[in-house]
């Protein structure tokens, strides 16, 4: 009886514990409040919603921790995938396209980074442009006029394996492979280090422009896998693909129990912030919840899920 | 039976027993106040015949993926079918989906330009809405002059398709008439507003504005508060009682409408009876011409 | 419970009523005791020493008696009093003012700025007065022996030791009846120790209460009536000045003698580990050229200013070379960030423990381990095991003081943190180990501890260059000196050449 | 000679320096590749144009300066819009109205405030769900059809005086006064110091709290103001006003040199970046820049207006 108090006071301690909270509690009242919902069709659909966000976010995430800011991951996810559905349309070489999509993701991530660490380019500002390069880019490119997606990119962005969403199993492959890097190998742990104090970590021998600009190139990567999934399960390469979505990428890594201003937060923290807004969104369909009170419970939510937090906490830097 | 005020299609008799139907659409601007309405008087009408018509809303962003997560969501909830719209290219692939799965698809409004194994689709052709407009302008410009673009999002497809139909009808019918711009407003009155006033700038001869998507009454306050009223005029799309105002007051010389209550309605009941009957829709896609409103029909 | 009995040599009872009573004062970190039950008075007019071991409790201490933190149980009075402060600010308008250990500037804001932030002074019209401002401020800065300040200037661009007469000079224009001073002489020059001396036997004067913690025990033997020590959180001992010497406060402090002797060190006099060959940053240092052997201590004095900090980063890396070179082991070296240093066994501890030591939100292993990451990592993954048992080694031989060495770094004393970042330094193995002012805040058994633990090394072979701005710290460990004098290489003195004189001729030979 | 040097060089000093120089660039170009560009009317046009980003940046800033950041302030725009819209239509009473609509502002910012101070929430999660939440009570306010608007706030919007619009002399004003409260009252000061050194100002007898509280208050007043002022421009106040707002927002007060991680930055900078993107929008329809160069453009000038600043001055935190 005592230990299950002792596991949840240990619980608590972690920043991600409040909004697992909110993520149950929400799942909790939908199971009683829509007898669809249990369905594993459903639970399944939540997890494909999240999952392009979520992988996003796993670079967000590193970007954060690091104490940088990357807001260019949604014109990246309409480059990406723009570049992609060109190219295999034009060669007619599916894995040719879908490596320049990556690709793509890629170089965006490490223009960002070079942006940051060679000209000393505020990160926010710095991806603010290449926001608007990117999207530009993929609107020159596509003459504003989607492209058709399809083959594996279809596959991974709406196939199922043994009825499980491709994207899903994908997410929670990288989400694994993320935390496993985060917390036991040597890049991972200096990411922590220099978001926490970046000269003391310097000074300490690790390699600040290296490190930022790997997880600003990690980034841009998943970002450009991200773009690809999304098309994939779109069928259609819309240069204005992922518009917006570095604000729910962002939300889901801060909601999730990430510091903005970095040296903390954890990958799981990630998913669950990720799960809790695809599930809220969910929730709306399911509920059938008119337009504008979605706009002011997903607002609630938010809020709710990081109070708990905050609340138990008390301010930190005072 | 009779067909519902403000509908054409009637409903049959019901022998299949309880009938669910999903209508997913958005909410934002007034131009979904219709649909709304237009949904709601469908289920009114088919409660008579043991038929439902859900309204689920899907939110005040429009984008592809929330139409994707609201089908997957009414199949999960295992309706008959669906009326949606979905706008957007990259669902066709949730659509053909859906059609597999034995839930019939009927789209409303705007669809992507990527073929899909709907029902039917009934709504405006975006791009002969553009044409439509192109001859207004034509006539209203006597065939020369210059024309101002202002276009909701670069790379939306409705939006690039109603530019087009009017720039090429334009292109090859009027040479004459001079194009400025496209540019880009997202959708927003103060962008148009502010648009209109460089534009004025630097062409002081416009003589006309074309707004392709959101805000066009922003453009037409500009007209207003820059004394241009008569000289220049705004064209653009929908009967919102913003863009209403200034066709009346002149600023606003055509407003095309896309009759979004009859398109929800009709889809609604055509579903239903395609879903108790099996009768399909007269074809599979069924045109619907704009109410193009100029200031003497606002008198 | 510890006992408590007090040795009190200053026997005879006093006149008046002490201005601050604290009885039965305790305190727990998360069920860790730090204070048991302390009972200390302070009389206006009174300079209190407070000495003790890194991790004794001093600052805890001071925080409970400034409003900072609550104490866990027991009671304080003020001038007869009984008070229960909530938070800082109910110990300011009491008349409290802390100096704090770590420094707190506010690096965006003016000097005068720093002065008066909390209590801006106001014209009519509700503008912050900057004339009366910057005259007042002024008139504060000489009282402290900062008269050479700006107050214009901006705070962030000092360095460390005007920073912290800053602070003095914030603590002193609030007029205080008790003046907290915790370790604000670890970065200043003798110089200005002199004018902050004068300007506290001043304060004394006036009748203010002064308590003054510090790890310099000349310092507390010449400023101050009465000597308290805290060990282990209880208060062992209280002595006067004039009757006790250093060797009995060392003893009461640590339970032991603590004296390191300089041994002289074989040294083979060809094998150079690190050559500097006329190095200069194009900024603060020219011309540099020195060697150092393998297996040496070679000091870096210099008064402030000098270039001590600009040479270790050169060597480090941090710093970009601007003409001259450096060979290590005989190979041209020249990193071009401190990673690459790092990497080629060249470690740094820094400068201002706070703003490049610390990682804070980091633990202690982690903290400890961030240099040596590469070291022990077997192809990507980072050694999660072989840490625990390698700081466990570190903890025990630097004698760190915590719970535990997952508790955030933070959370420890001053000089404890002090030794996690020597630990990481010496975790990395290095092959040439820079130290910057190494023994900033570190208690004197523990200064002991670490001469010894960079003698056993150098014997064993590690070269050692630090920059120390205490003549007596270079005296006991360092086989030579080199002396900077204006970002110039003023000479190198042998051991047997070494004197306080010598050296500090040397360092002024460019004024 | 050289004296001009030297004040060049204090001036480069200034963060906010390199946007003007980049300002000041685009303007000279402009003036050769457009005849009308110097025209007076359209540089108060620019004017105008910058006048809302500018108001609302001023509130921006000083949160920015003091450590938070305000991710509602386009959804408070709507509200305080929508509210004072409904108030006049319902009440007939323009001055009510107009009140009703600031203090919906205020009370905006409030909440924002005490959301931080008292329930400890992050600033960017806890105006994320503000963000949401207002603009869900203004589309359920109107149903989303957007309410006619007109009267004073029709004047300021889009009223001129003696030639100068409105709502720009307003933007001059209130920078004035802003700028003066920031460097010469003590209010302001301390929230340069909170934003520099949150813990060592709380320990020198600063009210944190009260001074957070503060600047979310202001800057919701601000956003207020900004929301009647935009919708008096267009004589209709739209449930959907100011969305996506708070990038542009933000993105003056960063370009304007304020460091996101607080403590730094001057009202002067602020009002030079919201005039350098009105500046923008204004050459892409002068020049007749093609459209998808435009997106391109901005961004690539975003970035330029930075660099400069970075590599003159090199890493910081290092
Ligand atoms: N917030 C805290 N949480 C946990 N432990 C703490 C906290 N603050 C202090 N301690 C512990 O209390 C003990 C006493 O710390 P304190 O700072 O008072 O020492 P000190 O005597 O000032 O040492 P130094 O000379 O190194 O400054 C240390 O062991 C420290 O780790
Ligand atoms: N003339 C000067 N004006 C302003 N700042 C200076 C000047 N000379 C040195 N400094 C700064 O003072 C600090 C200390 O100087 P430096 O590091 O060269 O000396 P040091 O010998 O290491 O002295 P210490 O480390 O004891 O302060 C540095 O940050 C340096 O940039
Ligand atoms: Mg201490
Ligand atoms: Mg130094």
């Amino acid at each position: 009886m005592n230990t299950g108090l002792v596991a949840l006071k240990r619980l608590g301690r972690h920043r991600e514990a409040s909004v697992l909270l909110m993520l149950l509690v929400v799942a909790v009242y939908l199971s009683f409040a829509s007898e669809y919902f249990l369905a594993p069709r459903n639970l399944l659909n939540v997890g494909r919603q999240a999952s392009v966000v979520a992988i996003v976010a796993l670079g967000q995430a590193l970007v954060i921790i690091g104490r940088g800011i990357d807001l260019s991951v949604g014109s990246v996810i309409g480059l990406s995938a723009v570049v992609a559905a060109v190219v295999i349309r034009d060669t007619g070489l599916e894995s040719v396209g879908l490596f320049a999509g990556l690709l793509t993701g890629l170089c965006c991530g490490i223009v960002n980074g070079l942006l940051y660490t060679r000209l000393k380019i505020n990160p926010f500002i710095a991806t603010l442009g290449t926001l608007s390069v990117a999207r530009g880019i993929a609107l020159l490119m596509t003459g504003g006029i989607p492209v058709p997606m399809g083959g594996i990119a279809e596959f991974v962005g709406a196939g199922r394996i043994a009825g499980i969403p491709v994207s899903f199993l994908l997410m929670i492959v990288l989400a694994i492979a993320v935390h496993v890097f985060s917390v036991r190998t040597v890049r991972g742990r200096e990411i922590y280090a220099i978001g926490d104090n970046p000269k003391a970590s310097r000074l300490a021998g690790v390699d600040l422009k290296a490190t930022r600009l790997f997880i600003f190139a990690f980034c841009g990567l998943l970002a450009g896998l991200g773009g690809i999934i999304l098309s994939g399960n779109l069928a259609s390469a819309d240069p204005n693909l992922g518009v917006g979505y570095e604000l729910d990428v962002i939300a889901a890594v801060i909601l999730g129990g990430t510091a903005l201003s970095g040296g903390r937060g954890s990958i799981a923290g990630v998913v669950i912030g990720a799960l809790l807004m695809a599930l809220l969104n969910n929730a709306f369909v399911l509920l059938g919840i008119s337009a504008y009170w979605q706009v002011v419970t997903k607002g609630l939510v938010i809020i709710f899920a990081v109070a708990l937090d905050g609340l138990q906490r008390g301010g930190e830097d005072e | 039976a009779e067909p519902p005020k403000g509908g054409t299609v009637a409903a049959v008799e019901n022998t299949k027993g309880p009938i669910k139907i999903a209508f997913l659409s958005f909410q934002n601007n007034p131009f979904w106040t219709p649909v709304t309405d237009g949904a709601k008087a469908a289920n009114d009408y088919l409660k008579g015949f043991n038929a439902t018509v859900d309204f689920v809303d899907l939110g005040n962003e429009l984008s592809a993926e929330a139409v994707v997560a609201g089908i997957e969501g009414a199949l999960a909830k295992q309706y008959n079918g669906i009326v949606v719209v979905p706008i957007f290219d990259g669902t066709a692939r949730i659509i053909n989906e859906a059609t597999e799965a034995g839930v019939p698809v009927f789209n409303i409004v705007a669809e992507g330009a990527a073929p899909s194994e709907r029902l039917a689709f009934i709504g405006q052709d975006a791009t002969s809405a553009g044409e439509q407009i192109g001859k207004f302008i034509q006539e209203k410009m006597n065939g020369k002059g210059k024309l101002g673009v202002i276009t909701g999002y670069f790379g939306a497809t409705q939006h690039t398709q109603r530019m087009n139909g009017a720039v090429d009808y334009l292109k090859a019918n009027a040479p004459d008439i001079q194009i400025v711009g496209p540019f880009e407003n997202k959708d927003k009155a103060e962008e148009a507003y502010s648009l209109v006033q460089d534009m004025m700038t630097s062409n002081p001869d416009l003589s006309m504005v074309y707004v392709t998507a959101g805000g066009p009454f922003g453009a037409a306050k500009a007209v207003k508060d820059l004394g241009l009223t008569g000289k220049v005029g705004v064209v653009g799309f929908d009967h919102t009682p913003d863009n209403m105002q200034y066709l009346k007051t002149g600023e606003m010389v055509g407003l095309l409408d896309q009759a979004p209550y009859q398109q929800a309605l009709d889809a609604s009941v055509m579903l239903y009876n395609y879903l108790v009957a099996g009768t399909e829709p007269p074809a599979k896609v069924i045109p619907v011409v704009g109410n193009l409103l100029t200031p003497a029909d606002a008198k | 419970m510890p006992s408590n009995i007090v040795e009190n040599a200053t026997g005879a009872s006093r006149a008046g009523q002490p201005l601050v009573r604290a009885r039965g004062v305790a305190k727990a970190f998360s069920g860790n005791a730090v204070l048991h039950s302390v009972d200390l008075d302070l009389y206006p007019g009174e300079v209190v020493g407070l000495l003790g071991e890194n991790g004794a409790g001093k600052s805890t201490l001071m925080h409970i008696l400034s409003g900072g933190l609550v104490a866990d149980s027991g009671t304080i009075d003020l001038a007869g009093e009984p008070v229960r402060f909530g938070n800082v600010s109910d110990g300011i308008s009491a008349g409290i003012s802390f100096v704090h250990q770590e420094l707190s500037v506010v690096g965006a804001l003016s000097v005068a700025e720093n002065l008066y932030l909390g209590r801006f002074p106001r014209t009519p019209l509700g503008f912050v007065d900057k004339v009366l401002m910057r005259a007042s401020s002024k008139a504060l800065l000489e009282r402290v022996g900062a008269g050479a300040l700006d107050p214009a200037r901006e705070a962030g661009s000092l360095r460390a030791g005007e920073q912290q007469l800053i602070e003095i000079a914030k603590a002193a224009g609030r007029q205080p009846r008790l003046l907290i001073l915790d370790e604000p002489t670890s970065s200043l020059t003798p110089h200005e120790v002199e004018s902050f001396f004068s300007y506290v036997r001043n304060a004394r004067e006036a009748g203010t209460a002064i308590i003054f913690i510090t790890h310099r025990l000349e310092e507390a033997l010449g400023l101050c009536d009465r000597l308290v020590v805290l060990r282990n959180g209880a208060i062992v001992s209280e002595r006067k000045p004039a009757e006790t010497s250093r060797e009995q406060l060392i003893a009461d402090m640590t339970g032991k003698p603590a004296i390191y002797d300089y041994k002289p060190r074989a040294i083979d006099e060809n094998a150079v580990a690190l050559s500097l060959r006329n190095v200069s940053d194009g900024v603060h240092i020219e011309d540099i050229s020195l060697e150092v052997r393998r297996g040496e201590v070679l000091g870096l004095f210099g008064l402030v200013g000098a270039g001590r900090t600009e040479l270790l980063d050169v060597i480090h890396g941090v710093r970009p070379l601007k003409s001259g070179y450096l060979t290590l082991n005989k190979r041209t070296f020249s990193p071009r960030d401190p990673s690459e240093a790092v990497k080629s066994g060249v470690v740094l501890v820094p400068e201002g423990r706070k703003t490049a030591g610390i990682l804070p939100q980091h633990s202690v292993r982690d903290n400890a381990a961030i240099s040596s990451l590469r070291r022990f990592a077997s192809r990507f993954f980072s050694d999660r095991s072989g840490e625990a048992s390698r700081i466990a080694a570190f903890t025990k031989s630097l004698g760190i003081r915590m719970a535990n060495d997952m508790q955030p770094i933070s959370t420890l004393s001053g000089g404890n943190q002090q030794k996690v970042i020597f630990a990481r330094a010496l975790m990395a193995e290095p092959q040439l180990l820079l130290l910057d002012e190494p023994t900033h805040g570190v208690d004197v058994g523990a200064k002991a501890d670490l001469y010894t633990i960079i003698a056993q090394a150098a014997e064993r072979g590690l070269t050692v260059l630090m920059a120390s701005s205490e003549v007596p710290e270079i005296l006991a460990l360092c086989d030579r000196v080199a002396v900077l004098s204006k970002g110039r290489l003023a000479g190198i003195l042998e051991r047997s050449e070494m004197s306080e004189d010598r050296i500090l001729t040397l360092a002024f030979r460019e004024h």
